[in-house]
């Protein structure tokens, strides 16, 4: 009860600790898109991401910090250095950009040997599913090589950032999964 | 139109070095930023080291938000 | 033997700004180091200002000496 | 008398501001040459300074901070944000290195028409007089017409950084115009 009262008094002084959130993925994947897609519920006019964009996102009463960080390959190296105390991974495809897939594995193999994101869930974005000539969410889990994750809670979505299709079922199994493991 | 072709990646590294500054020397998220500075412009290891103590010192994270 | 020749300059002006970014992150006569970052890099005066600015609010330089 | 007593109590408390003193000149002038042979009365072995160097130094009671800013082409641009609050300059001159006098001259030139240092004293040292074709310190004044100079305190001395020849007399020299103009 002690323990109790004194947690909800620290939480109100301080507010409970955000939960922090990385969108990762190749450039162009969307992840801007889907940022203020999900913060404004708009789709907002993007250019290439030199650096990265910041929000705070309230959902289902959990305050998450959302980091949306530029893919272009000569800032990807510095990825690394936002990983501590990540809770979430929201990995975005294009799943039209068929000559990339192997690029996009490579970053996501590498990402997911990192010690400090060795308890991040993992939620891949299928996105711009809108595409006449996008992969299925099974294909790109299969070029992703997720079946064969070990020791990882994921969860594949099909998205459209641009229609605004599966962001919302995407971001609440990400939640009930955060809950669940608090 | 949206073009992602990296005309010149050394000016888009200066470009995010930039920004990546901007931010902390605003003072926010110091720490992530600081990582990012040591990295683009490799600091030797032991140099890096110190700057990165040196934020562990400067403690209260929970005052130090965004926006 | 010493030799000033200027090989690259461009190599002299980063290893230039790591000395400098260097001293700023530990905290060592930020202001005048902040000119010289935000110089090199050319930020935007805007955002110069603002780094400036926010340095002049840092106060108690007498208690902010070198080594 | 209260005065007094304050600003005693002031200088108590923080210390009296130290003098800030810049030393400028083109690269291998022989800047850090001097700035250690004024401070530890060594010479030192030097490399090309990429940066600078500062050191407090104490002559007659007066406590100076005294920066030696690197004098290559490509960083000599930022000398200029190093200027604010500046009591004096320095100015060392190779006086052997004649083909480089009208470099150092604009260089000079440029530094004395900023406003920070409007009421910077300017020494200059006609430095490396121990070379046999360097040019004598009224040849170097003349050269970097010194004597056209409005509105500025100012005096040549010659000296030899490696040789330990008139650098004492410069900085007497300064030390008794700085407290002079207190
Ligand atoms: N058709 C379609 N286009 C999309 C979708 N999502 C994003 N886009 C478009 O793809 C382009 C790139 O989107 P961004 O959100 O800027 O991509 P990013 O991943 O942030 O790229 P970087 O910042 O360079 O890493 C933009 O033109 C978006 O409008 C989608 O679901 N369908
Ligand atoms: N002969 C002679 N050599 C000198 C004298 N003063 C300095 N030198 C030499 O000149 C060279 C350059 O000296 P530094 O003190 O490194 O020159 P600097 O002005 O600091 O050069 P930067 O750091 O590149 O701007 C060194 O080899 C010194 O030993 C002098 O009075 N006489
Ligand atoms: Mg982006
Ligand atoms: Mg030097």
């Amino acid at each position: 009860l002690l323990g109790g009262f004194f947690s909800s008094l620290f939480s109100n002084l301080f507010g409970t600790r955000e939960m922090r959130i990385l969108i990762l993925g190749l450039d162009g994947a969307g992840k801007t898109t889907i940022l203020y897609r999900l913060q404004v519920g708009e789709v907002v006019t993007t250019i290439p991401t030199i650096g990265f964009n910041v929000e705070t996102i309230t959902c289902k009463n959990l305050k998450f910090q959302v980091w949306d960080l530029g893919g272009q390959t000569s800032i990807r190296p510095y990825w690394r250095c936002y990983y501590s105390n990540t809770d979430a991974i929201i990995y975005v495809v294009d799943s039209s950009d068929r000559d990339r897939m192997g690029i996009s594995k490579s970053e996501l193999v590498a990402m997911l040997e990192e010690e400090e994101l060795k308890k991040a869930i993992l939620v891949v974005f299928a996105n711009k599913q809108d595409m006449e000539q996008a992969m299925t969410p099974t294909e790109v889990a299969n070029a992703l090589g997720l079946p064969a994750l070990k020791d990882r809670k994921w969860q594949i979505f099909k998205t459209s950032a641009t229609k605004g299709i599966g962001l919302e079922e995407a971001m609440e199994w990400l939640v009930d999964s955060l809950k669940s493991r608090q | 139109g949206y073009n992602s072709t990296e005309v010149c990646s050394e000016a888009t590294e200066m470009e995010y070095l930039r920004k990546v500054l901007f931010e902390y020397m605003m003072g926010r998220e110091t720490k992530t930023m600081a990582k990012v500075i040591t990295s683009i412009l490799k600091f030797p290891p032991d140099q890096a080291q110190k700057v990165l103590e040196k934020e562990d010192c400067k403690g209260t994270p929970w005052l130090q938000t965004f926006n």
